[in-house]
């Protein structure tokens, strides 16, 4: 399946503001947030510098490795954060 | 009010909004732009967020707080946009009836948002700009 | 400024003062009338200091945390007379290059007040006013 | 020797601003804290209710149980502090 993924600061200033993967899909209609991170790295060697620090939120809510993204939810992957 | 805000952060309004007439200990965090970082000259600090998510990432971490510090209320605001040295980035009021739970909550509030809320900080200075990066070793000077 | 005043105390004025433009975190304690006391209506406080050594006391404790924490500067002020439900009692503010040495700085300068300024309070409320005791048991309210 | 005591909060309140107690000296024109207050305990009854939670400043400094008092000195005996 194709998911559109949201970059935010140093991510979105190397790769621009969204960009487009392919992924496998773990079972029909789903795939999981690591396999997609997987997919996103390979596309992209120049998220490499992060690979694992990249944090990934589905539906606005920190998502795990494990955890399943849907056609229609909101996906963004996001540098570590660093407020305050 | 939103919780991640483009206006001007007044630190003594979060306090007053915090208080209730049975509260007798108040604290406040104010994480502030600074002048240098590891030892570069820093002229401004732009911090940006993914809005949404910030938001409710606010809220998710007061709701857990009001949980774990029953007695305290919070409030807590995060600029973003471009801020000058001396401007401030991000408050957190705690009030309660005593001080202990005061203190508590409000450090606890501030290591939250800096570990869960989707906002991230380009420092600007002499040389242009670079984002920080928190893992980064930063041997004297973390941010605030 | 004295450090032990009869005008009401701002807060904010006391953390821009603290402030220097090599700080991110500030940390502020704010130590308010509250509504009641023991389960006792409290209507208001009145403060009394022994003045000339409140002042006296209040800077040596200044000098001993700026040994304790040099990299902090702390500003405290304790006001005294007759204070309505929230008026503001104490004030600590800490400024710092980062946000641990300002919270703790912060929370020993109110410990230090307490334990050892010359200022004590009586409670007034319907029935009357009443000296407080800080060694008189109070199962869940100390004071502030 | 005769030393004049300032008092504040409810030790004002039950003895008046100041009182003055004798003492005997430790050696010549000095006494120590300590004997002044059990003097003071003495001649005041009604401070019993504090005994030794009386703090003891000496020239607006907290002083114990052996340092000296001398002529001249200000004196003042202290309820438990209680601001904040």
């Amino acid at each position: 399946m194709r998911v559109e993924i949201l970059l935010f600061a140093s991510l979105r200033d190397e790769l621009g503001g969204t960009c487009a993967v392919e992924v496998p899909e773990s079972r029909p209609g789903e795939a999981t947030v690591g396999a997609l991170r997987e997919a996103f790295l390979a596309a992209c060697p120049a998220a490499a510098r992060l690979g694992k620090r990249i944090l990934v939120a589905v539906n606005e809510r920190f998502a795990g490795d494990a955890d399943p993204v849907r056609p229609g939810d909101t996906v963004a992957f996001l540098p570590p954060v660093a407020g305050g | 009010m939103a919780r991640v805000t483009r206006s001007p952060l007044d630190p003594a309004v979060f306090l007053s909004e915090a208080r209730r007439d049975g509260d007798g200990g108040l604290t406040l965090f104010v994480g502030v732009v600074r002048d240098n970082a590891d030892g570069r000259k820093v002229e401004a600090m732009e911090y940006e967020a993914y809005e949404p998510m910030a938001e409710k990432e606010m809220e998710r971490i007061e709701t857990d707080l009001a949980t774990r510090f029953p007695a305290v209320r919070l409030v807590m605001r995060h600029r973003i946009g471009r801020l000058a040295v001396g401007e401030v980035a991000v408050v957190v009021a705690a009030s309660a009836p005593h001080r202990e739970e005061a203190f508590a909550a409000c450090r606890a509030g501030i290591e939250e948002i800096k570990a869960r809320v989707p906002v991230w900080k380009r420092e600007w200075g002499p040389d242009g700009s670079v984002w920080v990066d928190p893992l980064q070793p930063r041997p004297k000077h973390e941010s605030c």
